[in-house]
């Protein structure tokens, strides 16, 4: 009961690995799939490897973490090797690959882009990384530039092109904007809150990039007010994503007009398995209240 | 809370001419072979074995473990952990098989482990002399086998030459292991062709530290060494394809030995 | 040993009652100085009454609460009443008094400011309030509005004018840059992080307003990054809020760049003498680590 | 987690002309006199009594409860509490004086307090006697005296006419009271010249209903109905300097009565 269709894919389930969690190898995305994910997002993939910021990247705070990894990745030729290593065992699983990318500019994406196309189901712009100076939230900040970033990719590539969205900004129906007229199939809300962590003994900032992003429960509003925007907005499909833990969250998500939702900091609250349990949850929510997932999406808003 | 605890450093023990010894002011309930982050503000943080409930002996290897080298009583370090698993005592007779800085959480086990009346053996290994660690903690409670590279002490010549030789007189009915993970490798070898069961002490560049930024995931399986180890059994230890064939940088990049 | 001098008014502490709190009324205001607060910061008051919006107003989220209460005051006639029965008590406590206040625009703004000013040690420009359309953040998100509000209030008044800040913006330093240029005499960050909550069984938004401002825990490391980076860029003195229930958050705001602070949602955590506790907590920390108040005001830049 | 639970409506009771009973499908584990914040999605959330573990009853005066009366069974709505303080049996004799809907919280107390062996004597007022509450459930665990303005049963006249009649031949350990302000603060009056302590139960524009957002704070002191009421002892309703004087309005307007 929780086949979905996104943009002509389809889904055994409308829970996701979120990107920046896990998937820096091929085998940890095995292991996720396993965890019962309908999909899983890859980590950020630049054109060249990147060893991130140095650490620490992560520290726990009230309601989830805030990290600043910097994007670290192989590079996409040898994140390639990676999908390639594991891409029969997703398949018989029946797990979809989405390949997050970044890039400085337009050029970069387009040719990230090329490169990653045959070997992932859908790609994810990552114009919403909000610690990693030039790249992430730099573009996706500002429309001119988001705009011209998803139209390049769009141009390059057939398979279906999300674009996650940063909740920094003034505006983010602006920004959908600029994006969804660049031609973009599909939102995905939201990446990181920017916050900030000092240790009042060492009397520093925690992140070695002093500052980063927040994730986990205490964003979830955020997310959801996100969310609801995009749907008042646009028609393309929404991936719902901010401190969902439960199915109570994730429905909540959908009510605000997800079709489908991503977990990251909910694996460490959960385990690996937190898809399958997220499912389930979802599952009983749906009989109690004799409804079908296509009855959910959007329903708050009726 | 996954955050550093500010701890101040109560004294400093030259063990080596390459490690230090740092006791701070504040005791961790660490099992044997778990491990900490450790922060240095402004500098890194870095994954490190207890060398007891209020120390960490650090090898001086890169530009962190200096920055460390140069720390003075008094200054402060964060300390996140204690983090995954440990050595398990099971068996009434262990071999301990150490190589260079792998001896730290080497004792800790050896140490635990004696007190519940385990007979163990401890295969000590060092490039030379003044390299061998905890030489005294390890006497106190084991029997103690020690191997250079150089021949400046003990026996000349590799650990794993060393277990070769005692494993054809005694049998043993568990075995430990830390140090470079080529010597690792062998030993994990030895012991299956003695069929005794092996548990190893892994690393691996870390972030996260708890199993959610998938840097330290080894393949096949995406077994994470922060949280699924660092200390494996052998039978999963099988799962970890790339053991003893290569390693990840920061960036994911594989490096191979 | 906590006195402290802003803009040349002296604070016995540097703890402060956040607008939206408790001070409807005049005898609330009383209420909360006799709980140990260095100054009381009123309810944002306008020029007619305003009943706000209907309830709910008010939602607890993991890690704090939802709000939109829509600015209910009686206006400022009226709220002078108020503010002249307790101002005697005040002043014997040693409690100042931030008249808050909004308009919909620089006149609005002008007059309420020039009725009030008689009656208040200082005025807090609320250019922040994420959940009335119109008023508050409408301005604060627009670096001109904000500017021009700023001036304007800065031209008919001669007590010290904060203007709060909101963190719904791609950047915060450029809007600070506005106001801070206008002349306003320092800074106050931040107001609450807009967000939704949609109850799955009532398949609603919670709030009448459907969405409102994040308050308390989950928001810290968002108002501790905008201290952070008005105090890099900017000279005039800045009052954190967001999320502090203990002396040592306020100690990380403080060392973030904050001279002062303001609790909100601690009141609910900790009772209405949660100033007082604070106080005593910085205390502590400022003996056992040798320090004074002054030194560790943007300690973590150094 | 201060957030509406959803409850379903599994029966509706027409108590009067102008009173309903909600009864839910759910127990709260209230005190008498505590209330909760109902939600009906969509109108506006405002506080209410419970007059059972399991109901509310509410009396149609705005457009709130017209709402509310237009509910059906299976309809549901969000309850948020309970929040409060509540009436408190002390002594072996208590005077009950209601009216109106007032009768809500008092009949909670009545029966509370009956089972704990003490005597009390309710005055039950209203209107005319159609709009009389909970006359059978008054009568099973307390003496009743009815009162009503028209005469239409009981007494014709005021409760605190009948009040200051009863107190000529009895003393009580204790009066407790909820009903119009002014009622209220006659009986205040009454109790305060007859020396008998008396608890109140206010009600004031309300919007947070936990203490935070200072709506129904009351002069002099800033105590919060929500909060610190809405049952005020006496001793305490002396700092309340506006009782039965005014209250406010949504945007903090004061409203004489």
């Amino acid at each position: 009961m929780l086949e979905i269709d996104i943009c002509g894919i389809k889904f055994k389930n409308p829970v996701f690995l979120a990107s920046g969690i896990m998937g820096e190898t091929g085998s940890a995305l095995k292991r996720i799939a396993k965890g019962g994910s309908g999909a899983v997002v890859t980590k950020s993939v630049g054109l060249y490897p990147n060893p991130g910021h140095k650490n620490p990247t992560i520290v726990e705070v009230y309601g989830g973490f805030l990290n600043a990894m910097g994007l670290p990745n192989p590079g996409v030729d040898e994140y390639i090797e990676e999908i390639k290593s594991v891409k029969k065992d997703l398949e018989k699983m029946g797990v979809r690959v989405i390949g997050s990318i970044y890039g400085k500019d337009e050029k970069e994406f387009m040719d990230v882009a090329k490169k990653i196309e045959s070997f992932v189901d859908a790609i994810e712009l990552n114009i919403s990384c909000p610690h990693a100076k030039g790249y992430g939230a730099t573009i996706g900040q500002n429309p001119e530039m988001s705009y011209n970033v998803c139209a390049a990719v769009k141009d390059v590539v057939k398979i279906p092109v999300f674009a996650k969205l940063t909740p920094n900004v003034s505006d983010i129906v602006e920004i959908a904007g600029a994006v969804v007229e660049a031609g973009v199939d599909g939102l995905v809300a939201i990446n990181t809150v920017r916050g900030m962590v000092i240790d009042i003994k060492a009397k520093k900032p925690i992140l070695s990039n002093k500052f980063g992003g927040l994730s986990g429960k205490a964003i979830k509003p955020v997310g959801i007010k996100a969310v609801w925007d995009l749907y008042e907005n646009f028609d393309v499909p929404i991936i719902g994503v901010g401190g969902i833990m439960s199915g109570e969250d994730a429905i909540e998500y959908m009510m605000a007009g997800a079709s489908a939702v991503q977990v990251g900091s909910g694996v460490y609250y959960r385990g690996y398995n937190v898809f399958k349990k997220i499912c389930d949850e979802i599952c009983s929510f749906l009989k109690e209240e004799n409804l079908t997932l296509k009855e959910i999406v959007g329903l708050a808003h009726r | 809370m996954e955050k550093p605890v500010i701890c101040k450093i109560k004294e400093i023990i030259k063990e080596s001419p390459t490690v230090k010894t740092f006791i701070i002011d504040r005791d961790f309930d660490f099992k044997p072979g778990q491990f900490a982050m450790l922060w240095l503000p402004g500098v890194d943080e870095k994954p490190f074995g207890f060398s007891s409930k209020n120390s960490f002996s650090v090898a001086k290897v890169g530009y962190f473990t200096k920055k460390m080298h140069e720390l003075k009583e008094g200054d402060i370090i964060g300390v996140r952990g204690p983090y995954g698993t440990y050595f398990e005592p099971i068996g009434d007779k262990i071999l301990a098989v150490a190589g260079g800085i792998g001896a730290v959480p080497i004792i800790t086990a050896v140490e635990d482990f004696s007190k519940q009346g385990i007979e163990i053996t401890t295969i000590l290994g060092a490039r030379s002399k003044d390299e061998l660690l905890f030489l005294d903690r390890f006497e106190k409670v084991s029997r103690l086998e020690i191997c250079t590279d150089d021949g400046s002490f003990g026996f000349k010549g590799f650990t794993t030459e060393k277990m070769k030789e005692i494993l054809k007189e005694e049998r043993f009915d568990l075995i430990i292991t830390c140090g470079p993970e080529i010597m690792m490798k062998k030993v994990v070898d030895i012991s299956n062709e003695h069929n005794i069961p092996v548990q190893v002490s892994m690393e691996r560049y870390m972030k996260c530290g708890i199993g959610i930024c998938g840097q330290c995931c080894v393949d096949d399986e995406g077994l994470c060494v922060c949280k699924d180890g660092p200390v494996f059994w052998g039978d999963k230890l099988k799962f970890i394809k790339e053991f003893g064939k290569y390693k990840r940088d920061a960036s994911g990049k594989k490096v191979y030995y």
